[in-house]
């Protein structure tokens, strides 16, 4: 789960990192009274809290040098969509005046199978950027879990990215703080870029905060983030997620169903392959039920940007007579075939799932590519 | 001779009695697994098709020290725990079939079972089956055949599709090992790579890839760098995924410029390993290359 | 610091840890008005709040039939001294009726230098009592601080003690949180005696929790102890607390004073050793200023007990001139020689100290055992 | 030769900027220690008695890559995270003077010093000497003098008393450690004794205890299972301390029935070692058993 940048900020609060002053204005309430009541100096920056990335490029992010300007920048940034999401808060901050902007991220190192925190003095810009344009400049460091990241280590890091003397003090409080959020909130990124040297002290002016969907349960304080709010997902994949289907809409026209990650996104490499642009990915998982395939195959009825259906299915824990049962179902009960259909079925109970598909009238292949060609034709 | 596992194998299944533990229990064992304990706390003393309930892995190893191996069906909560109570009682081998356990408790265990020379396959993976031996997993046992080829893999069905068309091909199995989806796995590319080197039966090795991390980059810098020295071909799932969606569980693209399709393809190919357009051909690759 | 019952219990309800139903009294509280709220249903059990151990035996635990008894017990135990001290706070709580009664702990094994968990099936006696009676059913178990204690482990230990079941599940519950309480608090000890089981569940009929006094800082919501609730202190430990000085009360007449605990203890059992009985140990430590020794003397002039004083100093870092100083200063300052006083002087600056002493017409001994036998004679 | 510490040893102070910390160096300078550099976040390029002053370890040891001992004199607060600083740089003795560290960052580091061969002397103590070769600690070194008895000590104060007292009978020392008075310590008795045991200049072994523990109690199973095997006389802090009472740094008494003067005492005559009754006894019970 993303976490809204004012909610990354409250957290870094908490473990006693300084944050800009700022007031939280959500949508519906009074920008001016809540701007006069918070008593922020001008100028401010108003930013949207909106989960997208390039928020500020997108036009999300604004300076203001009276509280007027402000209150209509609030305003005007709550109509504003950005990545076709407008905002449900907008965050104003006092600017924080600085010369320097740095850029500190802790992630985890796969293939290391450790937290990596890296850092480097050229902040302000994505960090694929800075690795394309400053690759040296970014300092990477493991960080071995029975130690934690301590102060020494941040320390380290800080000089290698050209501080000393207090600002590599505040520095390494606030990468050890940030170690202590990644830590306890399970966290998949904790990232602050631009993190700004104000004088000899760090201060973030954004921060990011990704917390590992699997360990939500332990972070119930984190309370629901409602799907519409994160501007990561469609109108239709907002749909699907709702009724339990992993989906990913996409810009072609044929529906895609697989069983399995890795399958599901095969079969759109074949689609591809064979000159065919799939509408979306559409996994159904291991030991999918008839009721599920009935809703994958209806849901795809409903998605208009699916003109016809490749269902490719290869059973091991999945069986195929339960596949074929579900889209008999779907057919029977949700209006008749709406679309064309292509299956492919192979593997557990593959004879008997190709025997029910026969009893309502369809073929189902066995080779994929051939039912790849199929769907393409279409 | 197979990697990791074979007919000697004496294996737990931890969360025996659960809906997917005792069905994947009965079809382990109708593979000719050697299951010799179960264990699910509070149910000690009860059975599962003939194979005996322990509250803890303690007692089960007390009453079968030859086990060697577990298998864990645990739900994600209490999963980690298995995996640690499973290394503490010496498992060399342990297959983590659940999903959905948190990152940072995969961090931990992970760690601790190298420290302890335990192999954790997962999370979140199919298992590892060395075909007429044993299968410790979910796969479906009859679509692979015993031979010389080796599979390692981050995705389950795929695995499946590709060993099946194997076997079709006349192209049996040494092991196929699924390594899971999950962003830190126990067992990754190149560790298992390791194992296949070293396994004289093994002649080729599939290695089944997909978007997301940079164990296809290591493998192919393992290929470069001598350290393996087999036939590889290799599949990548993925080429048409666009950026910046999570997949299934090909997770994002967060380590700076590596996890593209491309990136994995060039890296392979500069060493040498041919990778397959589509997954059919990886049979006749395989034949090309042995 | 030792935390009262009713706070370790707090703490562990907040782990998740079922504890009997209460009610909180504080002195100058209306019990009945409280008891009246709290609506528990008779029998309940009354027990005094105070630090020290065997309150049981002491008086301190009652049990009420109707709720009449227990205001009665509880204005009563508010004015009953439990070992001197009369306590702050009574706890009411529903009696649990049970059969078993279990004991559990955590403390810190210095030698293994891992935290140890002890459990057996013989609670409600001291660890004293049952290593002594029952030494084969005490289970220990080290803890791997990397893994923790984990369900396996505790499950491990309550078939041990002779649970199944869902009593097993239940007890490894509440040793997983006891252990999780123990790392998050700094614990020295933590402590449930008696656990009791009920049905198929473990409640903890008692709780004790200590604290490291050099990790209170990391827990500033545990507040301050006063130091007179705790009943752990005399008067006059209490005193000496409050001006820094290390002070334990004894029983004899002689005053002693030394720097270093090693050092200082040595004095006492040289003291009784050559037939003397000491009065209090007082350690200065080390590079005690003439302030602070002047304090220490001062101290010991007012300490009845103390019929004369043994003051034993080997200078290290403590510099022996700075010694005499302070003992200068003390009779200059404070009333003259109010008791009588041997002093050995050794160590560093050891001459300078001698003449120091010398000139406010005191003599000082080079070996402790002269010294020693000196200060008994007298 | 001398245990653990001697004339090659090549120490970093850390928090040698702080007033414990300069007042030592300088004490320590005198008597012949080999400081080659100091540590103290944000005074790096500053100096304390001509020793240079680094921000880090890292770079303190990147400098003076022959450093290869620490002693510390950081807040409490603050030390744990020096102790592992230390320990990363790869020194192998580390000194913790600090007192007042909380017993479960302790449990940390010790166990982490452990794994990492590096030996950790206190904390709470007063470090190690080698007579005439170094001292890194806050002995007063005029009262030690080289010799053939090593001395292993709880207690500060009552090491000095008795090194005086054996130094004034003639008898020097080989190495002097003050393990330190918390309740877990890096370097136990049994661990210090060990090294004795190897040093073939000592000759002959003072154990200085304290109630609390069983460390003396575990010192007397090494002597009777020959783990040591020189002459060994004892003396025991605290026979008249009442129980339950913390006498300074010596510890109460919760490990079960463990940790009373008494004990202690019967363990070690039992095994054949004299324990003197007063700290003046002991240079005559070394004369007698060496």
């Amino acid at each position: 789960m993303k976490l809204f940048e004012f909610e990354a900020k409250e957290i870094l609060k908490k473990y006693g990192v300084e944050v800009p002053p700022s007031v939280l204005i959500a949508r519906g309430e009074d920008p001016a009274a809540k701007l006069a009541e918070a008593g922020l100096e001008p100028p401010v920056v108003v930013k949207s809290q909106v989960l997208v990335a390039g928020r500020g490029k997108a036009g999300g992010i604004k300076i203001a040098n009276t509280l007027e300007e402000a209150v209509e920048l609030v305003n005007k940034l709550f109509e504003t969509p950005i990545k076709g999401l407008k905002p449900s808060y907008i965050l104003v901050e006092k600017a924080i005046p600085h010369d320097v902007e740095l850029y500190a991220a802790i992630v985890i190192d796969r293939s290391e199978r450790k937290p990596v925190v890296l850092a480097s003095k050229y902040g302000g810009m994505d960090i694929e950027e800075i690795a394309r344009e400053k690759p040296e400049s970014i300092v990477r460091l493991h960080v071995n879990p029975e130690v934690g990241l301590r102060g020494y280590h941040a320390r380290s890091i800080g000089k290698k990215i050209g501080l000393s003397g207090k600002a590599l003090s505040s520095f390494a409080n606030f990468l050890t703080a940030l170690y202590r959020v990644f830590m306890d909130y399970d966290a998949e990124l904790a990232e602050s870029n631009p993190l700004a040297l104000v004088g000899d002290k760090v201060i973030p002016l954004d921060a990011r905060l990704i917390v590992d969907d699997n360990a939500l349960y332990r972070h119930p304080e984190l309370g629901e983030r409602k799907i519409e709010e994160t501007g990561e997902y469609t109108e239709w994949e907002i749909r699907a997620r709702k009724m339990g289907l992993a989906f990913v809409e996409l810009d072609g026209d044929i529906g895609i169903i697989g069983n399995g990650a890795g399958l599901t996104m095969t079969t759109m490499d074949l689609v591809y392959e064979y000159g065919g642009k799939p509408a979306n990915f559409l996994d159904i998982g291991g030991g999918a039920s008839a009721e599920l395939v009935k809703t994958a195959v209806g849901f795809l009825f409903e998605f208009p940007k699916a003109r016809k259906i490749f269902m490719n299915i290869f059973g091991g824990i999945t069986r195929c007579d339960e596949v074929a049962r579900g889209v008999v179902k779907a057919i029977e009960e949700l209006g008749g075939l709406r679309k064309p259909i292509v299956i492919r079925l192979s593997g557990t109970n593959e004879e008997e799932g190709r025997e029910i598909l026969r009893q309502a009238g369809l073929e189902a292949f066995t080779d994929p590519i051939e039912a790849v060609k199929k769907v393409v034709s279409l | 001779m197979a990697v990791l596992v074979n007919e000697d194998t004496r294996v737990i299944v931890q969360g025996i009695t659960g809906r997917e533990g005792r069905f994947h229990t009965k079809l382990m064992l109708d593979y000719g697994t050697k299951i010799v304990a179960g264990v699910t706390p509070g149910k000690g003393g009860t059975e599962v098709y003939g194979v005996p309930v322990y509250d803890t892995m303690e007692e089960a190893v007390a009453e079968h020290p030859e086990a060697n191996a577990s298998i864990i069906f645990v739900p994600a909560k209490f999963a980690s725990d298995a995996v640690y109570e499973a290394i503490d009682a010496g498992m060399k081998v342990v297959v983590v079939i659940t999903e959905h356990i948190p990152v940072h408790e995969a961090l931990g265990f992970v760690n601790y079972a190298k420290k302890r020379g335990t192999t954790v396959i997962g999370p979140n993976c199919p298992g590892i089956i060395s075909p007429g031996k044993t299968k410790i997993g979910i796969m479906p046992g009859h679509i692979f055949s015993p031979g010389p080829v080796g599979i390692v893999s981050r995705s389950g069905t795929l695995t499946y599709e590709i060993a099946y068309a194997l076997t079709k091909a006349g192209l049996g199995q040494t092991t196929a090992i699924g390594i899971g989806g999950d962003p830190v796995v126990g067992l990754t590319f190149t560790e298992a790579m390791e194992l296949f080197e070293r396994d004289p039966e093994t002649k080729a090795l599939v290695l089944i890839g997909e978007i997301g991390g940079d164990m296809e980059e290591r493998a192919a810098k393992m290929v470069e760098e001598g350290r393996f020295t087999k036939p590889v071909v290799a599949f990548i799932a993925g080429r048409t995924a666009p950026p910046g969606k999570r997949m299934g569980h090909a997770g994002a693209i967060i380590m700076m410029g590596t996890g593209t399709y491309e990136g994995k393809v060039r890296a392979l190919e500069r060493v040498g390993v041919r990778v397959a357009r589509t997954p059919m051909e990886i049979p006749d690759l395989i034949k090309e290359v042995m």
